[in-house]
């Protein structure tokens, strides 16, 4: 019998890694591994309909809330046979949290995707920059690239979230873990005064200048090769921005954390997990949990993770060859708490009412108390407050 | 059996002829539409169970500033659009000449029909692309810099439809051809006799005669415009923050990204009911120039 | 003939005349050899922001070999291709069993099915996706290339209706009366007699249909999932998501999905108008 | 015997009445010509007959058989439509064996049916052209021959000849009464053309909103009009009607006269009973009227020519008759038409004296415009 | 005076030559019918004068001013066509008025031109109606009146009477030439018809292959044709053409016979250079031909009568005369058509003996067919 699985992957080589695994289980179980790979945005819309008919074996998708969303409508198959009989909770460690669902497992978390301040070393020598640790470093940086005829922050908000990812590490260093976790489980007001500080300061930084202009009419990758391009100094994003760079260029290129906004706050980073699952409709759950435990042996894990620059999850993997890895790795020891991103923390709905509020806000700051009331509406509406 | 085919078969034939395209039209096409407007009366997120919840939607959606946006864009597509039948003509005009070679312009001008929106989405995207586009290239030929119309909220819409104009100018304008053709020798040779010339002879002698493919370039227009959707979901993705969505791309965006399609199914039957009306008054015109034996 | 033809003998004016369509020509179709030209371009110009100048070397064969190589473009090809022909041929097939029947047959409600199907045809495709999607849920045609080639025949037969049945209306009746007093019975009337003379309506419709179906991206998108049924419009939408700046290859990609409807038009053209006039034109 | 029977046929057209109770008989091998003005139903009783519509009520009876049910290719007629109807896209022996094929006859048998026909109708060799590449009368000729091969009972034409030109239908005309000699089958003919009814008919039948008026030879009905009807229908020019009192009855001879016009005197088929004083309808022939001197004794109308046609040898007048009270003629009312054999060198605006043939004299009553006048003999007048 | 002047009119469409040096003067106020067979160009040179179309060389002189390049519009020509073709979404007014509401003339001005037309034609109570609600006869009137508004030089009709059933054609006939009577305007009208050509013109034009064959009266082409194509396209049933061999030559008398024709002795109008034994063509018209008793001196042809046609008064013969060699006559070759202009008791089969009218022979010359017969007085044959 078949297994077929459903990827959503942008980065070539990491596909074209899953591909051989898939091929490698498929001469050792004797069966036909079909990989059928989405755009990343497109698979986002697709799983809504595949889920529900027409399930694959095996599908990509993200842990936490955006999990539990089909957790709860039964789409997801319970796994912790899986987890049982591999002993995964062993080598997982907290990363296991994201994919449990009432003490049961659901999906095997495939990577971690630490975000953060991304730049080229070249540039920063080049223009004498330095990596802006607090708000005062920052505003300084900002001018000094302006100065220099560079971009300070590269960001493409045309799919949404990279607004809503500067959002939460602005929260995240302004208001800590627990409220923005409040906000994102929609028990805070988005009109609540411990907001007004993180858009403050946002919209100063809007107001300077420090984003790529016309930034609604990029996605994330061509904001990626502006960097890449040396014409912007750094950008928020995950490590798997290094696809936009050329093989040569990437040692150039290094990760900083968000600079500290309010030093009374702990260090909490934004860590989401992406995951793999199996559906509940699919046809050859035997065959997939097989291949689950194939996917996730070590090497294999760790030749899918290579090119991504994801943090991988099982801590008996080698170290990585990639320095961005292992000090993401390094970075996560040191961090207190995590969130996941803002459209994963929070529900599907308000999430995207929400990414809709943050690029406008970024391209109209004039409009923030509009737009706070618009999402608090929404906020109220689907948790029927 | 034999004879009681052929006694019969003067109903029969017709009613098994016509049947498969009936039952599939009729169940898959209008029996959708009136699920849809059921499904509107409901919560429901697509796989769960379906709450009632009345004219909850409905009413949601007076007050959501979203679905104004939507709407006005709606018109600004509706209304711009409108430039596409005499644009169509105008072309149509042009290449309405026999001299050698014109055939041959013709089916290039007949290019932008024939590609997929999404295709057409794309060139634009590239061609409205800051710095690189072949719209900054132009504004700086003139030394100006071209704004970023797919991220200026007051141009976006504005861009996307131009866009859409591509190829619904050269649908009117193959119209109008297929029109023009079918002109009354006879009549031009009246009006020339009388006088007419240029401005007069299209206004008051070819645009009459052309009434019927105006009709139909206008229909076609409006659905085009009330649908709008494949272009905007390439181009922007109802972007700068909603500010280029319409209708259609509202309801597929609150259904698919929200999971709200009792929502989204609110918003389809709003757009249908404006639909209608135009529907309405399209049947209304057909069925009349029918009684009419035309 | 509206604007007066241009005489023979006035050679000059004929030329220059030429020359203007031309330049219109060039002016209306800018946009399509901008991206042209693009899909030219080798990757090192594109990264390095070379757009417009001169080409430091020719990408051609690199980008289209890739567009094949690097995606499956040639599977969402021969999907689009599954998907599209038989969705042709059945609306033709079931629209002009309809047409024929809608204009060759007084009878009660007569008008008002033919109403329903010209109405339906207006609706917004938004207003059906959810319907549609659980209908083929239950038909279990989910993700198939079935449930797209039966809702496309489905749509496309109200439009191909209208267009048949105007045409077949406006053949001489006497052709019929004369089929009908010879003893033909309605189907060999209609195999006989109306098909043939449809040929060429036949043939603009084909054009359209095909166009419109190769078209369809909503429906690809709520219908499909898999790469072994996504038809190429999806596919061209993947690769964007994969080349976002590469806009070299994302050309490519784009030319080549429009190739096929503009062979076939070219192929067909001939009869395009001359369908168009009698068929879509009357009311 | 009898080949083709109407009874009492009715159609309507919702709440249309366009056959009012038709009843017809016509012999085996007759040629029957319809005419009768546009609109009078000619169409619609020739496709009545061929099972293209459906009669409302009544029986049609062919070769003894009731055919009112059947479907029209099971009737055993044949039909040629007024433009041909031929299929385009097939040539021109597959046009004329597409019935047979249609009813899965043998190729050879149609091959050679096919034939036979061309052979009657002289177009062997345009067997494999299409209809487009052949001239009109060709393609009537086709048409024909499609009905031909079927070899029906009936044969119903529906004015075939009227998309030709006047020479070619002259000809075809002529060809269509050879072929009818020839074939011996029964016909069935709607026309609008006088000519061809005179020329082609056993009998003509004139139809007048869905009634018969007159049925008979064409000579008898043009000497022998029923009515004012059929009297001012066949003809050309048409015949004067000029409004006339009866002056005097004596027997079955009766004098009438009109201001403007001496006193005639016209023999009746019966005894009259009208009474002096009343309003009848004159009709006369505009070539049995001439011109006389004036001042002769003849003169029984005195006018001024308004009008000359020159028609090879002959001349038609429209004299203005002053304060005549003539009916609806083609010149206008208070017109005379006259047909003169000879070229007759008059101009408009000279003053004539006309003489009526007082053999040639048709006297209609009041209402319904029955003709009362004796009957006259069809030769030798 | 002269009102319209065509020098030398070439128009080729493409390689197709449809106009051959058109020669013709019309003076003010004729009445000018053009005939011709289909295709011979007769539509061509309506445009032409119109400007519909261009032509290829020549000039065209409309009251003395040379129009050749001008616009349909400036030319002071008013064109009726076929189909009407009346502006359907007008009405009746509209469509009068719009040649002078293009020429931009007041509105009081048009009203009144289209009020006086309007009268003339008397439609004056349909002004407000759109073509669509009128009659064929009532379209064909609005078509003149839109001509007559504009108050042209020249009135241009292409077959404006075709499209009408027969007896609104003769009404209209009779109409237009009253009409022409009336506004005293030069008319150049198309036809097909034969009996419109003899009885309105002033003067024909017959075309042939885009050249003229004659020009003249209508009596004048009817009893001295130029050629024998004239001969033969005037006259209903045509004139008979027989191939005979010269026999003998007398000064301007010469004797002509053939196998199965008796000799024939006719009057040339010029002593000819052409030698005995030459093959001519004799034509004789069939109201020319009597039917004498078999074995009378005057049997000229012997036959046996193959179809008899009865027309009202007069009867139609179709005769088979055996081994004469007739020329395409319209009841096919071998046969000779003979008009009586009374009800002959014939039927078919009968053996008949023809006499030929003596003075109503013509003869024509081998190449080309001019007529080299005398000519013959127009009146009192
Ligand atoms: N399908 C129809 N529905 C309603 N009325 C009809 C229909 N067909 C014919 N009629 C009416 O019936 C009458 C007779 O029509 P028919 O066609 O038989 O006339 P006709 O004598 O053949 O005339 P013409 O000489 O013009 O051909 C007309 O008044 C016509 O309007
Ligand atoms: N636009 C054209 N292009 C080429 N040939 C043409 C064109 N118009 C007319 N002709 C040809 O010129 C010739 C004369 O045509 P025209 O219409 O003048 O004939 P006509 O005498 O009016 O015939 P009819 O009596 O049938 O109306 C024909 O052989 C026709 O085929
Ligand atoms: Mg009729
Ligand atoms: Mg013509």
């Amino acid at each position: 019998q078949d297994v077929t699985i459903i990827s959503s992957e942008n980065n070539g080589a990491a596909l074209d890694a899953l591909k051989s695994i898939a091929a490698g289980f498929g001469k050792e179980a004797g069966v036909n591994v079909v990989v059928n790979n989405m755009d990343h945005e497109a698979h986002k819309t697709a799983i809504r309909n595949y889920l529900v008919a027409g399930a694959p074996d095996i599908c990509f998708w993200f842990s936490g809330n955006r999990m539990r969303a089909f957790v709860k409508r039964g789409l997801f198959d319970d796994i912790s046979d899986l987890f049982e009989k591999e002993k995964y909770k062993d080598v997982l460690g907290a990363t296991a949290g994201a994919v449990t669902d009432d003490g049961k497992q659901y999906g095997l978390p495939t990577g971690g995707t630490l975000w953060g301040m991304f730049y080229r070393k070249d540039v920063f020598e080049q223009y004498g920059l330095t990596v802006p640790k607090t708000a005062e470093d920052f505003m300084a940086y900002g001018e000094k690239c302006k100065a220099a005829g560079i971009t300070p922050i590269a960001i493409g908000t045309k799919e949404l979230w990279p607004a809503a990812g500067w959002f939460d590490q602005m929260n995240l260093r302004v208001n800590g873990l627990d409220k923005h976790m409040a906000l994102m489980n929609g028990e805070m007001s988005y009109l609540d005064p411990a907001l007004t500080p993180v858009f403050d300061q946002w919209e100063a930084m809007i107001g300077k200048g420090f984003f790529t202009p016309n930034h609604t009419s990029f996605g994330w990758q061509e904001a990626a090769a502006l960097l890449a391009q040396k014409k912007a100094g750094m950008m928020n994003l995950g490590a798997f921005l290094r696809s936009a760079f050329t093989e040569a260029d990437l040692p150039q290129l290094a990760y900083a954390t968000f600079p500290v906004l309010d030093p009374k706050v702990g260090h909490f980073e934004e860590f989401s997990v992406n995951s793999v699952h199996i559906p509940a409709k699919a046809k050859n759950k035997q065959g997939a949990r097989d291949f689950l435990a194939y996917f996730y042996k070590p090497e294999n894990l760790a030749a899918y993770l290579e090119p991504g620059g994801n943090v991988p999850p099982r801590h008996d993997l080698p170290p990585s060859k990639d320095p961005l890895v292992n000090v993401a790795v390094e970075t996560m020891k040191s961090v207190q708490g995590a969130s996941q991103y803002y459209d994963r923390d929070s529900d599907p709905d308000m999430a995207q009412a929400g990414l809709v509020g943050f690029q406008e806000f970024m391209a109209k700051p004039d409009r923030r108390k509009a737009i706070l009331t618009r999402l608090e509406g929404t906020r109220k509406r689907i948790y029927k407050i | 059996m034999q004879t009681l085919w052929r006694r019969q078969r003067w109903w029969l034939t017709p009613t098994l002829l016509i049947a498969p395209a009936i039952l599939l039209f009729f169940i898959v096409i209008l029996l959708s539409a009136v699920r849809s407007v059921w499904i509107s009366f409901h919560e429901w997120d697509g796989f769960g169970e379906m709450i009632w919840v009345g004219l909850g939607n409905y009413v949601e959606l007076y007050n959501d500033p979203q679905f104004y946006v939507s709407l006005k864009n709606n018109l600004i597509w509706l209304v711009m659009f409108m430039a596409a039948p005499p644009i169509g003509l105008a072309i149509a005009l042009l290449v309405n000449q026999k001299i050698a070679g014109m055939r041959f312009l013709k089916s290039l001008f007949f290019i932008p029909l024939v590609l997929a929106s999404v295709t057409v989405g794309v060139v634009f995207t590239w061609v409205y692309t800051p710095e690189f586009g072949l719209l900054a290239l132009i504004f700086r030929a003139f030394g100006a810099v071209a704004p970023a119309v797919l991220s200026d909220e007051h141009f976006v819409t504005f861009a996307i439809v131009i866009a859409a104009l591509w190829p619904q100018i050269t649908f009117c304008m193959v119209l109008y051809l297929a029109g023009l053709n079918n002109l009354s020798e006879e009549l031009i040779g009246a009006g020339r006799v009388d006088g007419a010339r240029g401005w007069n002879m299209l206004r008051h002698i070819v645009l009459p005669q052309l009434t019927q493919v105006t009709f139909i370039a206008i229909a076609v227009t409006v659905v085009g415009a009330l649908r709008s959707f494949d272009m905007i979901s390439v181009m922007t993705s109802g972007g700068p923050f909603g500010s280029s969505s319409v209708l259609a791309y509202q309801m597929y965006e609150q259904s698919i990204f929200s999971y709200r399609f009792g929502y989204g199914a609110a918003i389809a039957s709003v757009l249908f009911v404006i639909m209608a009306v135009f529907i309405a008054w399209y049947l209304t015109h057909i069925i009349r120039s029918e009684e009419r034996g035309g | 003939m509206y604007p007066r033809p241009i005489p023979e003998t006035a050679i000059w004016p004929r030329r220059l005349y030429m020359l203007a369509v031309v330049i219109v020509l060039l002016l209306w179709l800018c946009p399509l050899f901008a991206i042209i030209l693009t899909s030219f371009r080798s990757t090192a110009d594109v990264m390095g922001g070379n757009l417009w100048g001169w080409p430091t070397e020719i990408g051609v064969i690199d980008n289209y070999r890739a567009v094949f190589t690097d995606t499956p473009m040639a599977r969402y090809f021969l999907n689009s291709l599954i998907i599209t022909i038989p969705s042709v041929i059945g609306v033709l097939v079931l629209s002009t069993l309809a047409g024929y029947v809608l204009s060759r047959y007084r009878f009660r409600g007569n008008m008002l099915i033919f109403a329903l199907f010209v109405g339906g045809n207006f609706l917004p495709h938004q207003i059906m996706m959810i319907p549609v999607r659980d209908l083929m849920v239950r038909l279990d045609l989910i993700d198939t290339t079935a449930a797209l080639i039966i809702f496309h025949v489905a749509f496309q037969t109200g439009f191909a209706t209208l267009f048949m049945r105007n045409f077949i209306a406006a053949l001489p009746d006497e052709l019929f009366q004369a089929a009908r007093a010879e003893g033909a019975s309605p189907f060999q009337t209609l195999i006989h007699v109306a098909i043939p003379l449809v040929r060429p309506a036949l043939a603009a419709l084909a054009i359209l249909i095909f166009t419109f179906v190769w078209n369809d991206y909503f429906w690809a998108v709520v219908l499909t999932v898999s790469d072994s049924v996504k038809p190429v419009t999806a596919g061209l939408a993947n690769l964007r998501g994969e080349w976002v700046s590469a806009w070299n290859l994302i050309s490519a990609g784009t030319i080549i999905v429009a190739v096929p409807p503009v062979v076939m038009f070219f192929l067909m053209q001939r009869h395009f108008i001359a369908g168009l006039t009698m068929g879509a034109v009357k009311g | 015997m009898t080949s083709l029977e109407l009874r009492q046929i009715n159609k309507n057209y919702g709440a249309y009445h366009a056959l009012r109770g038709i009843d017809l008989s016509v012999a085996q091998g007759e040629f029957i010509v319809m005419v009768g003005p546009s609109g009078c139903g000619k169409s619609t009783l020739l496709k009545s007959i061929a099972g293209l519509e459906t009669i409302s009520s009544g029986q049609i009876v062919i070769n003894g058989r009731d055919v009112s049910r059947q479907e029209p290719g099971d009737r055993g007629i044949a039909m040629v439509f007024q433009s041909y109807a031929l299929y385009p896209h097939m040539t021109v022996a597959e046009n004329m064996g597409f019935g047979l094929r249609m009813a899965k006859r043998p190729k050879a048998e149609i091959d050679a049916a096919v034939a036979r026909a061309a052979k009657i109708l002289r177009i062997s060799d345009q067997l494999d052209k299409r209809p487009k590449q052949l001239s009109g009368g060709q393609r009537q000729r086709v048409a024909i021959g499609r009905a031909i091969t079927r070899s029906p009972e009936v044969f119903l034409f529906d004015e075939p000849l009227s998309n030709l030109d006047a020479a070619l239908r002259t000809q075809m005309r002529v060809e269509l009464s050879s072929l009818h000699a020839e074939l011996g089958a029964t016909m069935v003919y709607v026309t609008h053309d006088q000519v061809e009814a005179m020329t082609m008919a056993s009998r003509i039948v004139v139809l007048n909103q869905g009634i018969i008026e007159q049925v008979g030879s064409p000579l008898e009905l043009y000497r022998n009009p029923d009515n004012l009807f059929v009297a001012g229908f066949l003809g050309a020019p048409r015949m004067n009607f000029l409004g006339v009192t009866l002056d005097d009855v004596n027997g079955r001879s009766v004098t009438v006269s009109a201001p403007g016009l001496a006193p005639l005197t016209v023999e009746l088929a019966q005894p009259t009973t009208l009474s002096k004083g009343t309003g009848l309808t004159l009709g006369v022939r505009p070539e049995a009227i001439s011109v006389v001197a004036e001042g002769s004794e003849d003169g029984a109308v005195h006018g001024e020519v308004r009008l000359v046609e020159h028609l090879g040898r002959e001349t038609i007048l429209y004299v203005d008759a002053g304060n005549l009270q003539t009916i609806a003629s083609e010149s206008g009312t208070g017109n005379i038409t006259a047909q003169l054999s000879y070229v007759a060198p008059f101009t408009a605006g000279q003053k004539v004296a006309l003489k009526l043939d007082a053999g040639e004299l048709y006297l209609f009553a009041p209402d319904g415009g029955r003709t009362i006048s004796a009957r006259k003999t069809i030769l030798d007048r």
